[in-house]
């Protein structure tokens, strides 16, 4: 079966190291807050300017001045920090940030990125999503594996408009997840009840896959 | 200029000078500490031709959304787009000249432009869209682009407190881009929820010191929250 | 790493790891606000062939100064070295190369190395020997140099008050460079005056994030004043 | 009578307009606070990291943490902002500081400065000189005309490695207030008793002379 979104967000969670700087993009990767494990102290990055972003307010705690780069009105935690843009992106550019979670609608086996546009169809705008992969080391891409119309959105080459160039090293879809390097996708875990061949069927850049490819280990 | 009384009592004065064909640099982030009053005037104003800077376009009937309304903004630099109908219509109509940029160079082309950097390097958008015509250059094996700095002819900016001197704190997350537009514009216009007596606020923590700032002005404000998000107790 | 503990004990554990040839940034002016006892386990430790960034060298038997005893410094980067005797004579004698950069540059140098930039355009410095053999370009009709950043392996800081995460605040004019160095270290080690719990320092005035320090130590400082001008009452 | 280096501070101060932002070198330049004309409001900048700087403490007001860029102890008055040494520069560099004063060994006809460095003799460094000089708008730069041996220091040309290129159009001498403009020092006012012929004498760039050249007014 394919993941959920709670569940990405719950495998993602698995990742962050004890101790580290995260930047948790809009959708999915908000999620994975929610999924940090007990005894790790994790500090969220948001880039309009806060580091140490802690739970939504209470209804008597909300305040328009304090919110998060979702534009949700949030707290923040004993110990934040709270700076101008430019500081925040010092901080993301300069590769101050452990970790960046973010979706994108495409990534290739060289690890590019594409997510802030579909010409003619959408025009959102990149916000800090071209800062954040550039300045990463350490970036983990959530997405679907494939279009509704199972339509693969991981490529040989990205089509549309890329977002950061060789960036991209972890990929987790709904159906695995993926490491970039040597040109391919390679493949780490599958989803819970999904086949190596349903993921080979719906990636379309190169796949390697080893002989054993264990199951994700996700609490019920 | 009485020495450094930098108060003005309306917002007539604040924005005096503004011209069609201006840049105005815009604080805020969605409409998170957005100088909403000045934005008024400046719609009240009915300059044209503007070419306006701000990581976003406020929101349909808010914000800097509403210069939207008469067509008084030629082009927007922003980020992001996303929540606003009217601009994406006239974007994709070509009413609206955009040219986006990734929000960490739009704040350091700001603050660049403050600090008397023409123009910096950053591997954001290399290999991008954002990238296509820009001089790339490799540091330590590297590639980064050249981007060059923005300035304002003016600059507006909303604070939470400032005193006559032009020294002013933001409040929470509502600092963003406004310390750095504040630094950008040739008049910087700052308005505030609260005027203070010079001394009252701490010299450590003054977040725009007032060698940038102008013109000062009070102003009442609507906060308007764009994701009102709460958890039950 | 046990969380986000980032506070050591001795200044053994503060500066483990430095070695022979590498580059350290220090924070401080003059005498104000320098890191002196991190100053003084660099000697202590006796690493050679250094590269030292920090606008000035300290005094003769303080500060920086202590460096030269030993001739530990095998390049020092700074905008100001005239109140050194022994600084001058390493200097005048050939036994210390030295980058004299101008201070703007120097602290935006540091700036550019913590934020990503690795290089910048500036004027100060064109038409003179700072600027011979850099790249000259101009913008708006005037001449600019390009200035790369200067990361350290090691950033020393002196602090007035820390919590464990490593959020820093600094006191009056001993902030100066601080901040910069700080961001601009692969590792920065950040001595204070006084060690707070998390949640004690304002989130809005928070001088360095803890996001830029790895290891804070509590000390006991001297702080020596360079020029002691009063006026009677 | 050549003015002393009070009276240089005291001339220089009438050219300070109220609401002004001022950086003032070390030297005769520091002595220029303590003749700003009653009624004008200025805020001192200093560039290690304070703007509003105020009078020098009383015995028990010292504080090691608080000096200025001369690294004297000093003071800091009421609505005073203080902050890190980019920011400084920033506000240096990006012209927002109204007037700088300093001094100089050597200028030219062409508004070039030399102020930091004798080869083979002295080397103390530009300090935050250099920033200075390209930064600001307005410069004022205080020095003696000439050397005790007579040797002017108004020159066609610099001798010494420059500050700045191109970047000053007022000096006050103790003999004489001249702006540079058009290849040339143009004489404004000449100290109280010295003879244009004197002036002419120890400049040696090229002097434009008035046809009146009126006394500099100075307080008794």
């Amino acid at each position: 079966m394919a993941l959920t979104r709670e569940q990405m967000a719950q495998r993602v969670a698995q990742e962050i190291q004890d101790g580290s700087y995260v930047n948790l993009g809009i959708g999915i990767p908000t999620l994975v807050a929610n999924y940090i494990p007990d005894g790790i102290e994790v500090m969220l990055q948001s880039e309009n300017g806060l580091l140490g972003m802690g739970r939504y307010p209470y209804e008597d705690e909300v305040d328009a001045d304090m919110i998060n780069a979702g534009k949700e009105t949030v707290t923040a935690i004993d110990g934040a920090a709270i700076f101008d843009s430019a500081e925040s992106f010092a901080m993301i550019r300069g590769g101050h940030v452990d970790l960046t979670v973010l979706g994108a609608f495409e990534v290739d086996v060289n690890g590019n990125i594409a997510s802030w546009m579909i010409p003619n169809k959408l025009v959102k705008g990149m916000g800090g999503a071209m800062d954040l992969v550039a300045g990463a080391e350490n970036i983990i891409c959530t997405m679907t594996h494939a279009s509704k119309h199972g339509e693969s959105k991981l490529l040989s080459q990205c089509e549309l408009p890329l977002t950061g160039a060789g960036c991209i090293r972890r990929v987790l879809t709904d159906l695995a997840f993926l490491e970039i390097k040597d040109g391919a996708f390679h493949l780490l875990e599958r989803a819970p009840g999904v086949s190596v061949e349903e993921i080979e069927r719906l990636t379309a850049g190169k796949l390697v896959v080893p002989e054993h490819v264990p199951e994700m280990q996700l609490d019920a | 200029m009485a020495g450094f009384n930098k108060v003005v009592t309306s917002y007539a004065e604040a924005m005096a000078g503004l011209e069609d064909g201006m840049t105005v640099i815009a604080g805020g982030f969605g409409l998170c500490g957005i100088p909403e009053n000045l934005i008024a005037e400046i719609k009240r104003l009915g300059a044209k031709d503007l070419t306006v800077v701000s990581n976003n376009c406020g929101v349909d009937g808010f914000g800097l959304g509403i210069l939207l309304e008469d067509r008084q903004i030629k082009t927007m630099i922003a980020s992001y787009v996303g929540e606003n109908a009217l601009f994406e219509k006239q974007l994709l109509d070509g009413d609206l000249e955009v040219i986006l940029t990734p929000q960490g160079t739009l704040a350091e082309k700001m603050r660049a432009a403050g600090a008397g950097i023409p123009a910096f390097f950053t591997a954001t958008g290399y290999g991008t869209p954002i990238g296509e015509g820009k001089e790339v250059r490799e540091f330590d094996g590297r590639p980064y682009i050249l981007e060059e700095s923005i300035k304002g002819d003016f600059a507006i900016v909303k604070a939470w407190k400032a005193d006559r001197y032009g020294n002013v704190v933001y409040r929470h997350t509502a600092r963003n881009f406004n310390p750095l537009a504040a630094t950008a514009g040739k008049i910087t216009v700052v308005e505030v929820e609260e005027l203070v007596e010079p001394g009252e606020l701490d010299p450590a923590d003054i977040h725009t010191p007032g060698i940038y700032v102008d013109r000062v002005i009070k102003g009442n404000f609507e906060k308007r929250i764009e994701k009102r998000t709460v958890r039950s107790r």
